[in-house]
This record gives structure tokens, sequence and C-alpha cells, in this order.
């Protein structure tokens, strides 16, 4: 499904990210670890085409190469993100930023099946549609820019540290909702500090640091493993 | 003097309905490295920002050496003796290095307009290593040269207290040894450090004793190996453990 | 005399607030502020005025000529001229500073080139100046019509941006430039329609002020101040808002000159303009965060 | 006509070289050396409507005539004419500038003047430290008779303010004589100098001839709307407006609209414009205004006619013709001294008199005597009627016909 | 940084003080234009010295310009000239002082429209004023100054205002304020005040506005509101300061300087398309001359520079 190689990201001197290799599968979910200022989010970022990667660097996404694309023609080739601080309108209602989400034309059309889909995964959004999206919660607000990427029709959804401002609580109510989303057909990739819960629910997993892959496997492998207690507490 | 430099009682600070910062206390000894760590959106770098007055406090008090600082504009606060740097840099793009780091001590209290002041910022450029480049334009250095910047700025305060924000994200493994000796230099200097980071190999070979926040709250206070061991400190950073 | 006052304030003020309108759904989601802006009206208003002249086709129907030329001038302008400032731009600042002498520059090239071809005589012709009673007040029919005209433009403006896909993504755009992309949106393409947008209305605008009002080749900068204070006033990118903010400057300045003096009408206008910056300076309107 | 203009810009570089002669230079009296004629007036910015209107048309066709005739005659030679034109951009530092540039760049003979009285105002030093005769028909002044003395080679032709707004209460006081008004007036002026002027001079006035004013205000330049003061102002029936073109043509359109049709109704500057006629036609006859001319007069109907057929617009009823009758009066002034030297020249027209479009006039008191300062709009031009005593005053029809019904 | 070296004072008063021989041998059209461009001169270095630093574009340049016209209109034929100069000062700084303390909080913008704002206010105030209280809107000004005279005035003010801007940046209150344009809430934690600095700043350079003001006025003779507080003025000034480059002392000088004589060429050769070619020299202006002609020529500077690495230090003008 995703095949990235080769990714390098240079903010001014400073090397963000380097030759970060990686791929997910279709119906895959994925979870890339690492501390802050590992390069998660420029990861990320580079991938949604919000930042320019280094010349030499193959973003693949079923085939079609990604990483000279503007933003918005990446969601049209089925890679949609939820951003770090969400970027929802805020002042717009919950339905507006939805059915935004299936904005382009390709996307419009399976518009009403891609909302039972969102529906079907946060139930709790039918009742709030109408509600100014700023007026919400942070966990809500979470749950519509979710909702929001899935209209896009994805074939890959990126998640910029879902439970980054989540209470306990919410974030595992987030975290369920991800394997219904994968069952659909659309891929997952997220990155996390989270580790535990993010490790459970995936298929599998990459440690970043500084801006270099160090470690993959299995989710539930990288869940005993002690690299990543490591990576985090530098035990 | 009570043996504590800095004194932080029960302070707190809201953004609208979000405590950002809920009833937390510690206090800063001399001469120590304290680590302020937690998980993402903790509340660690608005800690800071009410320390170094960006912010006004909710509740509570901020002493420095007994005498209060909470209340004071930043400005103030930095003539009381608090100097930091910040998570993002911000140095100013079109000076030269010792531009910047004069603007660490031109604005001290006491401190005349002089060639004398502008020798004596100088001499921290030597401490983080960067007296070769005195002349150079900022947007011209590395990273981790800019990053020695904001330091020598901090420096140049002569403070009291000096605040870290993240001051060694970002560097690789070769610098983050030289940073280290760098913070260690200071610390010998005199003076006491807080440094908010993530670098956890850091956090370990520096820091005397490490406060741990969570979800605006302090959990834990300790050695950096006590502190990192206890599960709450562990569930914080990896989630629960035990998850369906 | 109260009720004249009203008639008259929400004549003058629907004029305000769809020259206003124009102008908010332009800056709002190019995020360039077009000085020229009241040119485009000036030019409508010269243009209806020649053909009006030559063909006496009634001016309304002119609109539909005129309009969508102003359409496409605004956006040809936007895609030649303001992208490139776009692309260089490195911050929001720069790009501020640098669209504003741009458009400073168009303002006088258009201006220029109107006082060339028109000269700059006052302009007026009469058209529908009928009297219309209303209760005990009276109004003329062109500007009822204009009114008319404000408030259905200003519903149809609302209605495209509430309702219909295109307008929810210049609103998206508005309120959220990286969240727009991120659906799919390109977002130099609603930068550019909705500059197209705002200077159709400018030019619809000017069609139905020229019937009743004295004009200038030099008069345009009247217009876009005017409208820069409503759209200020009610917050950048606020379409309610500036059609509420440019009736209520109407009305206040009909009221203002009814009970209080003529004189101060103007002065009276800034200075409730200039409290509200004080007072609430992202717009009566506005949020903090756009 | 050929406009000419030297390098001014490449005589700053080179300062100095270009170094000033002086006065007024009229020493070359060689017949093939062009006289110079320049001005700089207000072709852009507000003023610029007015200008468009009563001067520079009547600054072309005076060329236009003398080179019809072969030139300006300078005692007995005729010599061929140069003009320089320039747009101070209705902004007094740049008429300062632009003047400053005629006399000592271009070396102009002649200087003609610019229009309005803040411009006119400006300028007068410097025509009057280089020796230029200042002859303008558009500064209107209570400082007239004492700048004439300060400049004694200025015309302020149309003098004070005092001498425009008497007639119009003049003709109030006529109407309440014949029964067609009462004691009481509504005055509206707009707040610029003209406005405000002639609204301080006619409350004088007023005052003077027994009037009490009902309603005094003034509103801002700009104002478009109205019916806010006319409808505080509907039962009134003698309405005085000292208004500026865009709100005279907005008052009048307001007052037909709403029917407001008192037996006496003045509106200020732009009322004796051709372009109100184009706007209103016949509808606005009856119309009190500023100026007025002698329409049985066959000077006057040649002079109109002569205007249209060369310029392609009508005169105004107001300015263009004082203009026109003070360029004759410049003309024939410079021919009969053979002098182009300002001093010279000024004295001959103080002394002597002119047969100009407006008659035969002399211009001792450096101000237009005897000319229609008040008058009715009728088909198109202002019958004068005031100040009384000006010869060929017309027929003042009082109460003003109603408005025709929209 | 600190830099004692007088070269700049020595230029500055060595230029002005040759300049002030120009009336002996200048024409009255070369002296007129030499005004107009030392006004522009004094005008656009003064609002560089606020907005150079601080970046706040400022269309109020007028309101305080006209502040010192209208004083001398009103004092004119009462006081002694200097303190007459004097009082225009005081009025243009106290006015400033009160809109600053008001609005320097509004930042991009919303400074820009306020600022302009203000000026239409004050014209409209001052016409209520003169409409309702005086009863007559213009006023003579039948001052015995000459024109050598206002030269001499503006030259020497400029003069002073330049070596006040070469001192200021010099200075520690200078280098503060490169500080705060820089990063503002980075200054705040070195110990700065940025408030304090800004409306000081723009005191004293509303202050100078209003001196030009007060110097010019006795040029026309009659000034009204529409004349003093005529808003092309402000426009002209920003234009002349970002066409020089306003991070530079020299900028706006320079800026003025060239646009007065761009000025002078449209208006006598092309007065009919002034308006157009105007408009198109800005927009050329702004695709060329990003950072100002100074920006322009510090980049060339600096690409000849570019291979032997300097290392320079001290003054940077």
């Amino acid at each position: 499904m995703l095949e990235v190689s080769n990714l390098s990201v240079s903010y001014g001197r400073h090397l963000a990210l380097s030759d970060v290799a990686l791929s997910v599968g279709q119906g895959e979910i994925v979870v890339v670890l690492g501390a802050n200022g590992a390069g998660k989010s420029t990861f990320i970022k580079a991938l949604a085409g919000l930042v320019t990667p280094a010349p030499g660097a193959r973003i693949l996404l079923g085939g079609q190469s990604l990483e000279r694309l503007p933003a918005h023609q990446i969601v049209e080739a089925g890679l949609a993100l939820v951003p770090e601080g969400r970027h929802l309108f805020s002042t717009l209602t919950v339905a507006e930023n939805l059915s935004l989400g299936a904005f382009l034309p390709r996307t419009r059309a399976q518009a009403s099946d891609s909302l039972e889909r969102v529906f079907a995964v946060f139930p709790k959004l039918r009742q709030r549609l109408s509600q100014i999206a700023g007026t919400m919660s942070g966990g809500e607000q979470q749950m519509v820019a979710i909702g929001r990427a899935m209209m896009t029709d994805p074939q890959l959804l990126l998640l910029d540290e879902p439970s980054l401002g989540l209470s306990p609580l919410l974030t595992t109510e987030l975290f369920r909702a991800l394997p219904n989303i994968a069952a659909t057909g659309t891929s997952v990739l997220m990155v996390e500090q989270n580790s535990h819960q993010s490790l459970s629910i995936s298929d599998r997993g990459y440690l970043l640091e500084d801006g270099r892959i160090t470690g993959e496997g299995a989710a539930s492998d990288l869940l005993q493993s002690e690299a990543v207690q490591k990576a985090y507490l530098g035990m | 003097m009570t043996g504590t430099i800095m004194r932080v009682n029960g302070i707190r600070k809201a953004f609208g309905g979000l405590v950002a910062v809920d009833d937390v206390s510690f206090d800063l000894m001399p001469g120590e490295i304290m680590g302020l760590i937690g998980p993402n959106g903790s509340g660690k770098t608005t800690t800071m920002n009410l320390i170094s007055g960006a912010f006004a406090l909710d509740r509570g008090t901020i002493e420095l050496h007994g005498e209060p600082i909470s209340g004071l504009p930043a400005n103030k606060v930095a003539h009381k003796g608090v100097a930091r740097t910040f998570q993002l840099l911000r140095l100013i793009e079109e000076m030269t290095v010792l531009e910047n780091a004069v603007v660490g001590m031109a604005f001290q209290p006491g401190r005349s307009w002089n060639a004398a002041m502008i020798a004596r910022s100088r001499e921290y450029l030597e401490v983080v290593g960067l007296a070769d480049k005195a002349g150079v334009e900022v947007s011209k250095l590395t990273y981790i040269d800019q990053k020695r910047l904001e330091l020598a700025r901090a420096l140049a305060m002569e403070p009291k207290v000096l605040l870290l924000d993240e001051w060694l994200a970002g560097l690789n493994a070769t610098e983050l040894l030289s940073g280290i000796e760098v913070i260690r230099k200071i610390r010998d200097l005199g003076t006491a450090i807080i440094m908010v980071e993530h670098v956890m190999s850091a956090i370990h070979s520096l820091c005397d004793r490490c406060v741990v926040m969570n979800a605006g709250a302090k959990i834990a206070e300790g050695t950096p190996a006590a502190v990192l061991t206890d599960p709450h400190v562990v569930e914080a950073y990896l989630g629960e453990p035990h998850h369906a | 005399m109260f009720m004249n006052a009203l008639l008259s304030g929400l004549t003058l003020g629907g004029v305000y607030a769809l020259v206003a309108m124009g102008l908010t759904i332009q800056y709002g989601v190019s995020r360039s502020l077009n000085l020229g802006y009241g040119e485009f009206l000036i030019g409508a208003a010269f243009a209806v005025y020649v053909l009006f002249g030559a063909l006496g086709i009634s001016p309304y129907l002119l609109a539909l000529v005129v309009v969508p030329v102003a359409f496409g001038l605004s956006w040809l302008i936007y895609r030649v001229m303001l992208t490139p400032i776009l692309r260089r731009a490195r911050t929001p600042v720069a790009l501020e500073i640098d669209s504003l002498l741009l458009t400073f520059g168009l303002l006088f090239a258009m201006m220029g080139i109107m006082l060339l071809v028109f000269g700059s005589n006052y302009t007026s012709y009469t058209y529908l100046s009928v009297p219309v009673r209303i209760l005990d007040a009276t109004v003329a029919l062109n500007r009822l019509v204009s009114f008319g005209a404000a408030v259905v433009v200003g519903a149809l403006a609302f209605a495209f941006l509430m309702r219909t896909r295109t307008g929810m993504a210049l609103r998206a755009v508005a309120v959220d430039p990286v969240g727009a992309q991120l659906v799919g949106i390109d977002v130099k393409w609603a930068a550019g329609l909705a500059f197209a947008i705002g200077g159709a209305i400018a030019a619809l605008g000017g069609v139905l002020i020229s019937t009743y009002m004295t004009f200038t080749a030099e008069m345009g900068v009247v217009f876009t101040m005017k409208a820069l204070i409503v759209v200020i006033m009610a917050g950048v990118g606020h379409v309610v808002g500036a059609l509420l903010v440019g009736l209520a400057l109407g009305l206040i300045e009909a009221f203002v000159a009814a009970y209080l003096d003529p004189g101060l009408t103007v002065a009276v206008i800034y200075a409730v303009f200039l409290l509200a910056l004080i007072v609430r300076p992202v717009g009566i309107f506005g949020r903090a965060v756009r | 006509m050929t406009i000419s203009r030297r390098g001014a810009l490449a005589s700053i570089v080179s300062i100095g070289l270009a170094g000033s002669l002086g006065v007024n230079a009229g020493y070359a009296q060689d017949a093939d050396t062009p006289v110079k004629i320049g001005y700089a007036i207000s072709l852009s910015g507000p003023n610029a409507g007015g200008a468009m209107t009563t001067q520079v048309p009547n600054y072309r066709l005076w060329v236009h005539e003398m080179r019809e005739r072969g030139g300006i005659l300078v005692g007995d030679t005729r010599r061929p004419i140069e003009v320089i034109e320039y747009d101070d951009r209705s902004n007094s530092e740049e008429a300062v500038r632009a003047v400053e540039r005629l006399i000592n760049q271009d070396n102009v003979d002649i200087l003609l003047a610019p229009w309005g009285t803040a411009i006119n105002l400006a300028v007068g030093p410097l025509f009057d430290r280089h020796g230029y005769i200042h002859a303008s028909a558009t500064a209107i002044t209570d400082r007239a008779p004492d700048l004439v003395q300060r400049w004694p080679r200025a015309f302020l032709l149309s003098g004070t303010a005092e001498s425009w707004a008497v007639p119009v209460v003049e003709l109030l006081d006529e109407a309440r004589a014949a029964g067609h008004i009462g004691d009481e007036v509504a005055m509206v002026s707009v707040a610029d100098a003209f406005g405000i002027d002639l609204a301080q001079a006619a409350r004088t006035a007023f005052e003077d001839f027994g009037f009490t004013l009902t309603y005094d205000q003034t509103y801002p330049v700009g104002t478009q709307d109205f019916s806010s003061i006319l409808s505080e102002v509907s039962d009134t029936q003698a309405f005085v407006a000292f208004s500026y073109p865009p709100d005279t043509i907005a008052l009048t359109d307001n007052a037909q609209l709403r029917d407001f049709n008192p037996a006496v109704m003045y509106v200020g500057i732009g009322g004796a414009f051709p372009m109100f006629h184009d706007r209103f036609g016949d509808t606005v006859d009856g119309l009190l205004t500023h100026g007025g001319l002698n329409m049985a007069d066959e000077r006057v109907q040649g002079y109109i006619a002569l205007h249209e057929e060369v310029t392609g617009q009508r005169p105004d009823s107001a300015g263009s013709i004082v203009t026109y009758a003070a360029l004759q009066a410049m003309e024939q002034a410079i021919a009969r001294t053979g002098s182009l030297n300002g001093d010279v020249v000024a004295d001959e027209m103080k002394t002597g008199t002119f047969d100009t479009v407006l008659g035969e006039i002399n211009l001792g008191s450096q101000m237009m005597p005897n000319i229609f300062k008040a008058g009715q709009i009728s088909n198109g031009y202002v019958v004068g009627l005031g100040p009384l005593g000006v010869p060929g005053r017309g027929e003042f029809v009082v109460p003003k016909p109603a408005w025709p019904a929209r | 940084m600190i830099v004692r070296s007088p070269v700049p004072y020595i230029l500055i008063l060595a230029i002005s003080g040759l300049l002030a021989f120009m009336p002996f041998f200048a024409s009255g059209f070369q002296m007129a234009f030499a005004i107009g461009c030392l006004n522009y001169a004094v005008l656009a270095t003064a609002w560089g010295l606020f907005s150079g630093p601080t970046r706040y574009v400022s269309l109020a340049s007028v309101v305080f310009f006209g502040i010192g016209s209208y004083t001398v209109a009103v004092l004119g034929e009462v006081l002694p000239w200097p303190v007459i100069l004097l009082i225009s000062a005081l009025i243009g700084g106290g006015v400033a002082l009160i809109v600053g303390l008001a609005t320097l909080r509004l930042a991009g913008i919303y400074f820009v429209i306020f600022t302009f704002g203000l000026s239409e206010m004050v014209r409209q105030l001052v016409t209520w004023y003169e409409v309702n209280v005086t009863r007559s809107i213009g006023r003579y000004i039948f001052l015995d100054i000459t024109q050598p005279q206002i030269f001499w005035q503006l030259l020497g003010l400029l003069a002073v205002v330049l070596i006040g801007a070469v001192a200021l940046q010099r200075s520690r209150l200078g280098f503060a304020l490169r500080v705060i344009g820089g990063d503002e809430t980075m200054a705040r934690h070195f110990g700065l005040n940025p408030t304090f600095a800004k409306l000081g700043l723009f005191t004293a350079s509303s202050a100078i506005m209003a001196l030009a003001g007060a110097i010019m006025a006795p040029r026309w003779t009659y000034i009204d509101p529409a004349i003093a507080f005529n808003a092309t003025l402000s426009f002209q000034v920003v234009i002349m300061a970002l066409l020089g480059g306003m991070h530079r002392i020299y900028g706006p000088l320079l800026g003025a300087v060239l646009m007065s004589f761009l000025f002078e060429a449209l208006g006598s050769q092309f007065p009919q398309a002034f308006s157009l070619l105007l408009g198109l020299v800005f927009i050329v202006i702004v695709y060329l001359l990003p950072n100002g002609i100074i920006g322009r020529i510090e980049e060339l500077f600096a690409l000849k520079r570019a291979v032997p690495q300097s290392t320079r230090e001290g003054e940077r003008t």
C-alpha cells in the first residue's frame, strides 16, 4: 500500500529526518513511536505534502508517487492526514466539517457511505452534527478530525499523535475505534508517544530516534521490547 | 537564604476550560540541575512560562531567594535573575552571533552600554564554544550552534536561575554529548538550572533531581533513576500497561 | 423624521454592507488586502454610464455584462499579479505588506486608466429616480432597488457560502487553510475564486450606486476605505458580520444626521470604528484565532 | 494645440546651470520668439471637476482664438504662442512646485491662475514675488480687498464671500416683499472653505435683512444622501444650500424626489455647470444658483456659441465668462503696452477699460465689477439676477415652478 | 555595536553644510523642488525611525504633519516662531503619546487601518470645530518666512533627525528596538519593556513630523483641513520609506529623494498619465525591489563578498 524510502527532510541546516524507509500494508495499522523531537511530526508532514522532502525521496501509495505533489493532490491520491492540533474548521459545524471531507469529486459520490462509516466508528457524532466544531471538547474534536479524514475516502489514514491532550479514558476510546477503521480496508499509520495503547491495537511498529528508524517489528514484540522504553525513558 | 534558591508553591494556570498546570510545587536548590519531565502536553512548558513571567499565574506563588517574583511581568522577572531558552529557537536572524549574545546582558540592571559589557558578553560565547563565530550572522549558523547561542544569550544575563526548555532536543548523538558538557559547565559556574527535557540519557546524566508532570499535575519527584522506574511515571509515558 | 432616517440609513447601509461583503470575501479567503477594490466599483459605474448612454439599456440589465467581466478581471489579477507575491512571501507579515503595496500600485494604475479614458469630471446620470412613499417617508426607487439588490445579493452570497460545496470550501480556507488542504481543497484556486467574487460584488455595487450618485474617476478609494472599516469592524472574513455592521454604519450615519448634526456623520463613524478596534481588535464578530 | 515642456528634471540635476533670471522675463522681443503661456491646474483630484468646467476650457479657447489671429499681439508684433500645462493634482504643495517650475524652469511669460480658493492663495505669493499677473475667477475670499493691496498685480475677480452671499439674500428679500415667502429661511452648507465662508457671510446678511434661520447645518464633503436634512426642512418656503457639485446634484435630485418645492430654493456650485443641465434638463428651471449671465446680451450669446464650437462643451454660467473676460482684458493690455512685464501690464489693466465678452470693463478695484453672482436657472443657463445694479438683469420667477412629477 | 566613530556625524554635518549654500545659487524652482524633497526626507526618515525597527506600518503621518501646520495657522501671528515650533512639536508628541497608549497593542493590518481611520477622524473633527466654533474653515498664514529660510529649517531638522537616528542606532535604546523588532516576546524575557520603548519612539517620530508640518505651513498662505490632513501624504511617506528600505536609517531618505525625482519627472513630462505611470512604477518596485533599494544594494554586495567569508562586527549601516 504505502512504500516510503530514502525520505529525508531538513529545516535549514537542521536535518530533522534522515533516510527513513517504511511500509504499510492494506488494512494494516502501523505505529511509529518516538520521543519528542525524534522527527515524528516531520515524517508525517512530509507524507502529507506539508513539508517538502529532500530530493531522492520515494513515497509510493498504491503505486502512485506522492513526493512531489501539493497537499491537496495527495488527498486526491488517497492519503488523508489527521494533523496535530487537528486543524478543524472551528467556526463551522460538525456536519460541515465532515462534508468538507468529501470535497473532492472522487469522494463526493461515496459521501453518504463514508458518513455511515464515520458514524459506525464514532456513533456519538450523529447527535452532534449541528454543533460548531470549535465548541466541542478535545476528544470530540479529535473524532471530528478523524471523521473528516475518513470522509476523503482514503486508502491510508495518517494520524499525528491522536492521543495528545486527551484524557486516558478518551484515549482508550479513541484507540478502540481505530481497528474498526482498519477493518473497512483503510490502512492506518500513526505516530504516537503513548506506546502501550498504540502498540496494543497496531499490527506493526517502528521506532524513530533522532530522525532515523532505529527499530521495527510486530507490535506484540515491541510491546515486550525494552528498546521502546529505552527510547522514551533512556533506561 | 533558606537553602532553596527558588520556591514554586501551588501554582495553577488554566486556559479556558483546560487546566494546564494544576497545583504544582517544588523547590530548587543552589547549584542544582533539576529535570522537569513528563509526556507531551503535561504542562512543563507552561510551568516554565509561569516562572519566567510569560503568563500570569491563576493561583500560587513563586519566590526567588525568598522574594516573590510571581505577578511580575517577564522583563522584571528577567531583572531579578531568571533567564530562559526557548523550545523553538528565538534568535534574531538579522543580527550577528555576538549581538544576539549581547541581548542577554545589555538590558540587565546596572549594566552600562560600553565595550566592557560587550567583551563580557563575548565571554559567554566562549563558554558555549562560539567565540570564533562572534561576527557571523545567525542565519548562517548550524542548528547546534544556534542552540548554543540561545544558551549563551541566557547566560549573558548572568542569571541566578536558568530555565532550559528542551534545549537538547534535535541534537544528534555527538552534539548531545557536547551539549551535556556545556550544561554541566554552566552548573559548575554556580547557576541553578531547571531543564525541561525529553532526552532521557541527558536527564540521567545531568539531573540531581526530577519533577515529573502529567496532565498538569506533579506526579513524582526524586532522583532520575527513582522517578523513571516509578510505575506511575512509566504509565504516564507509555500509557496504561494492562490494556485489552 | 424617524422613518425617514431609518429608510435613509437602511438604503445607505445596504450599499455599505454589499460593498464590504465583497471585500471581506476577498480578504478573508485570499488574505491579500486589495486596495484597488474601489476601482472595480468605479470602473463598473463608468462602464454602465457609457453603455447606458450609448445603448439606453437599463443599468440593472447591464450588470449582467459588467459583473461577469469584473469577475474575470479580478480572477486574472489574482492569478497574474498576486500569486507570484504569494510564492515569494516567507512570512504572513511580508505577504501582507507586499500585497498592500502591490494593490496600492493597482489602485493608481486603474485610476490612471479611468482618468485617461473618462477624464476627471463629475459623472452622473439618472435612472429610476422615482419617489416611493413608505409610511410618512419618501425614498428614491433607485436607492430602494439598490437596497433590495444588496439584500438579495447578500442572501445569495450567504446561501452560496453556507449551502454550496464551493462556498463551504471558501469558508474552510478562510478558517483554516492547512485544514482545507488536508481535505483536498486547492487553496490557490479558492483564493482566486474569492478574489473574483469580491471583484464581481464590487462591480455590482458600482452599477447600483451609479444610478443615484455623482462619481469621479478618483472616488474608488473612498469606497475601499468605507468597506475596509466595515470589514475590520465585523471581523475579517465574516460575511454576516459585514452585512450587519454595514447596515449599522448606514443607520448611525442617518440618525446622527437627523438627530445630532449632519456635520458629525463621518467623524462619528470613524470614532465608532476606532473605539471598536480598541475594544475588540479582531472585530465584533471575529474570533481571536481565525 | 501643441504643448511643449522643458526638461525640468534635467535642470534640477544640473543645478545652477539654468539659474534664475529673476522676474518675468519679457526681454526677448523678437517676433519669432514664442510667448510662453503656462499654467498648473487641477487636472486630477477633487478640484478637477470644477477646473475642467470653468477654467481649462477657457484657457484653451483663449489660446485658440489668439492662434487663429496669428498669435498674441505684443505692441504691434504678433508673436507665436507656446503653452505649458501641468497638473497640480488638487494639492497646494504640488501647485507651488509646479508654478515654481513654470517660472524658473520654463521661463513662461504669462502665468495663468489655478483653480479654487486654497490653491490660488497658496501660489499667490509666488505670482507676486516673480512679478506675474495673477488673474483668478475662482478664488473667493473675504481677505480679497486686503490681498489685492498686498499683491498689486493680483486680480481676485470673484471678490469676497460676502459679495456672493448678499445677492442671494437680496433675492430672498425680493421674494418676501412679493409675499411668496416669510421671514424664515433654512440653510445648509458643505464643510469646506466655500460652503462655510458663504454660510457665515449669509448669516450676517440674513440678520441684516431681518430673516431668521430656522435650520442651519453643515454636512461633510462627500455627503450624497440628503433625506434626513430635507425631511427636517420639508415645510420651509425658502431654502438655501451652499453646496458643492456632487452634493448640489444629490440635493436637487432628493428635493425633486420628495417633492420638496419651496417658493425659493438656492443651490451652490454646480448649479451653473453644463453637467447639471445634462443631468436634470429643464426640470430645474427656476432654481437659484451662483453666477448668472445677461442672456439678452449679444456678446454673451456670441461667447457661448464660440465656447461650444471650439471646446466642444458649453460654458458654465459663472466662472467661465469671467475667466475669459479677464484673459481678454489682459490680452488687450499686453497689446496696448507692448510689454510682457507684469507691472506694466497690471498698471494698464487697473487703469484702462477693456472690451470683453462681459462688455466694457474696468479692473481698477482688482476685482471684476458688475458680474452676476446669483441667478436663476433657465433652459440650461443661469439668468443673472443679482447683485442688484448689474446691468442686464433677467426676470426673477417666484415662486419657483413646481418640480415636474416623477 | 559600540561605535564611537564620528564619521557619520561629520558626514551628515558636512553634507548639510554644503547643501545650506544652495539657496544662494539655485533657482526658485530648484528651491521648491529641494524643499519638497527635504520635507519628504524628514517625514520618511521620521517614519522609518519608528516603523523600521518596530515594523508597525503607520498611516498617521499626516495627523502629526497637519497638527504642526495647524499650530502655525492658529498661533502664527501671535507667538515668536521658535516658540511656535516648540509648541507644535509638543502637541504632536502629546497626541502621539495618547494614541500610542491606546493602539500600540494592535498588530499588523489593524494598526495600519487604525492609523488611517485616525487621520480621517482628526480631519473631520478639526473641520467640525472650525465650522461650529470659529465659523470659518480656512486659515491664512501670512508670515515673513522666505523660501530659503524654510529650506534651512528643513535641512537643519533633517540633519538633527539623521544625527539623532545614528546616535539612537548606536545607543542601548536603538539596540533594544532592533531586538523588539526581531522578536518582541523574546525581548521581554531579557529585561526589555517593549511598550515603553515603542511609545517613546512613536512620540519622538511624531513630534518630528509635527515640526515638519509647522515649517512647511508658511509656504501655503492658506490652509484648511483638507490641505493639512490630506491622507495622500501618509501613503506617499510609506511608499518612499519602503522604496528606499525601511530597515536602514538612510533607506527612507534615499526613497524620498528618488521618489521626489520620480514624481517630478512624471508630473512634468506626463501630467495626464501621472496616476497610471505611478501605479505601474509601484507594481514594478514590488516585484523587483522587495527589500527596497538599500536591500537590493546589500544583496549585490553580499553576492560579491560571498566568496571570502567575512566576520564583520560592529555597526551595520
